[in-house]
């Protein structure tokens, strides 16, 4: 099981904040596939990758990192914090 | 020394606490982050990856102590609704001298800037976009 | 804002009117330079040149002024004999965005330093050197 | 009349803060000719001139500076501000 968090717009165009999912893929990348063959609003979040970032276990990290062994993989617009 | 509450807080109070406790220290600089009433806006509402946050925050502390030799430093950052002319969030450095208190504040600021989970929305408008000029700011470091 | 005074200074508070007066900033600065207890130092004698010390500071604050959009700036000098862990001096900036009010903070500080006449004693010992990276200091400007 | 004002371990050297001079030096130079010829003390804390100030009128200037008009002349080391 792997939760998944989305934070921001994100979490707005998903329509909600945290959820749990069973999965097999490899890498952050094919989570994505999975979830954007899943619904249309998800499809809307990530449509444009590049304005979004990826935290896999509360690090930042890129969208071809493995998923083995993860637990939480988080979501979210670039960071505006200051 | 790090905070993130939804609270807020008193800049100049945390100056002075902070000063008192450096010891040794020659050069204190402190930044303060504070709600502008920019095109209308009302009022800021900030949201956050808790445990994450704490952790980002932690990590970035701990390359500026890396860096620079400094005798103290403090963050405090703030999340949930922030009023106009309320302060987000404050750093202080503490050092022996000028130029590293200086240096090591800036480098704290534009890392919490692009690198900590934090994500401002206008409140009755829209999520605050990152700026390609902060994200540049760090290529300095 | 200027203020050349043999009096002590809650810096915290000063920050605290400071912000609180700067009216649309986004970004408050704050350096507090404070007397350090190097090789047994037990107090320090500020010597300084009455008339000609505020029309520099003034000077110095223009200058920043101009090179920098800021909404408001303050510098406090002290002279004197100031204990250990006293607060010597301050510079407070405030602007809508970080960098100017970083970068205005820091040119006040190497000007301050080099250019307004002001002249260290340790008491019991010797007059503080200038020091030839303060001078250097200045060529960034 | 001059007003001469000295700071720091120059007044410390000539032993007076402040005096008051009549003289006819075109500039400062000349007027710390005059003054190293009056005594040793001016001798001994004008005798490095790399390591003092001068500020005419409360404004910092460099030892060839006219006196033509001037009202006030200041001698320091360099400023340990901030």
């Amino acid at each position: 099981m792997l939760t998944l968090l989305y934070f921001a717009w994100v979490r707005e165009r998903i329509g909600l904040p945290r959820e749990k999912v069973e999965t097999g893929a490899a890498t952050v990348a094919d989570l994505i596939a999975e979830l954007i063959a899943r619904d249309e609003a998800y499809a809307l979040a990530f449509a444009d990758l590049t304005s979004l970032r990826v935290a896999v276990d509360q690090k930042l990290t890129s969208f071809d990192a493995p998923l083995a062994g993860a637990r939480e993989v988080a979501f979210f617009p670039p960071m505006t914090g200051g | 020394m790090l905070r993130v509450q939804a609270e807020p807080f008193d800049a100049g109070a945390e100056v002075n606490a902070f000063t008192a406790g450096a010891t040794g220290a020659g050069a204190v600089v402190s930044f303060t982050g504070i709600v502008r009433g920019d095109g209308g806006l009302r009022a800021l509402e900030i949201e956050h990856y808790p445990g994450m946050t704490e952790s980002a925050i932690a990590a970035i502390i701990a390359e500026a102590r890396a860096r620079w030799e400094l005798t103290d430093v403090l963050v405090i950052h703030r999340y949930g609704l922030l009023e106009l002319g309320a302060p987000i969030m404050m750093v202080a450095t503490a050092a022996r001298h000028r130029v590293a208190a200086f240096q090591a504040a800036e480098f704290l600021m534009d890392y919490l800037k692009s690198r900590a989970p934090f994500w401002k929305k206008e409140v009755g408008g829209d999520w605050v976009k990152a700026k390609a000029e902060d994200e540049d700011a760090l290529d300095r470091w």
